[in-house]
């Protein structure tokens, strides 16, 4: 699975794209959440707050509660500003 | 007759409504939204970046639904990335159609669409420091009148 | 920085628009309205008839509205007359303004106003025959909204 | 006092503009009409339905009601159709 990083998120994480093979129990983009903010240092703090977050699953604007578990790609994200 | 464009590069506007209503004879009103860079509070420079794929995904489904709901011979969306200073275009969205309240109305939904919704963020540069600009509240509550 | 003209030659909007946001960075948003002869029902032409003066104060006097209504950096009006064929621009209301909802609501007013307040006259020809075109109700309608 | 015509209300009275004395007892726009009215043929034509005409006084739309009496210049047309 591709996980992509846009904005604060991608500076505070380090990095713009990751390939991750999902572990066991992680099924909803939260769980995907709680997995990243674990492993610590700029991934805590990027996902300190899920509330500051957005998430698209595939290209979709998803909530928290959406499948990752066939994903293709899972992209974070702050609230959009375009226009 | 629909162009999504998002590119580094300014846009002519002539130009683009040329392509739009150029030419035809069942045009009868062309509304163009412009969105600037405003130079307030010192801002020397915005960076917009963008999720490539999904942006122009996103934008081509709200392209769909304002035709679904409105009489549209045509739309035009450039949205700009990159550094912009005060004063750039940043982006268009022209619609075209028989009646004006109908080109109008869709301009007016495509933009709130745009602000909550296309994957675009803007960082702003103040002198030497750079921050996110916050999504803002009254953008959220103009998208929702179209619920 | 206010223009309102009336003339017989076509307009380059990309031109106007230059004049009303470029060289300065407090305008965020420019709307335009582009109206153009529609060729329906075998229309050849339509003849724009106004009354020099008045149209001009009666423009004037809405574009002085439009700017207590809703803060605006500027607003251009272009009306042509004379003959004009299918696909040819007739009218141009641009509006600028640091926010996007007031320069969309102030050309929509705008275009209210010239539709059912500022003497203009449209003859069409079909073929050989002319007539003179009815005003609308929905364009009446349109108008009331903004009392 | 200027009198102008405009659209199908000009070609059925056949002028443009011409200058008019008011007679006595002329006061409102109505009154206008109904002299001009009285003055037949073409003008009897155009100033059949007055429903139909609308009018300005120096420049300004005014109702029927509207005094002429000290005004230079009154403009009688259908409806407008610009835009």
């Amino acid at each position: 699975m591709t996980l992509l990083y846009f904005a604060w998120v991608r500076q505070k994480v380090g990095t713009s794209e990751e390939q991750i093979d999902l572990p066991a129990g992680v099924v909803t983009v939260g769980d995907l959440i709680a997995h990243l903010k674990s492993r610590g240092g700029g991934y805590a703090d990027a996902f300190a707050d899920p509330a500051r977050l957005r998430v698209a699953v595939d290209q979709e604007h998803v909530s928290f509660d959406a499948p990752v578990d066939s994903a293709d790609e899972v992209a974070f994200f702050p609230p959009v500003t375009g226009g | 007759m629909n162009a999504v464009r998002i590119q580094r590069e300014d846009f002519d506007i002539g130009a683009e409504l040329d392509v739009l209503a150029g030419g035809r004879n069942d045009v009868g009103a062309v509304v163009t939204f412009t969105g600037h860079v405003r130079g307030d509070a010192n801002l020397t420079a915005l960076t917009l970046e963008h999720y490539p794929g999904m942006t122009e995904r996103e934008i081509a489904s709200h392209v769909h639904e304002a035709e679904q709901r409105w009489p549209l011979t045509g739309v035009t969306i450039i949205h700009r990335i990159g550094r912009l200073e005060p004063g750039a275009r940043i982006v268009l969205v022209a619609t075209a159609s028989s009646h004006r309240q109908a080109a109008f109305a869709a301009a007016e939904f495509l933009m709130d669409y745009l602000k909550t919704r296309a994957p675009f963020w803007k960082e702003e540069e103040r002198g030497g420091s750079k921050s996110w600009v916050a999504a803002k509240d009254t953008d959220e509550d103009a998208v929702q009148r179209w619920k």
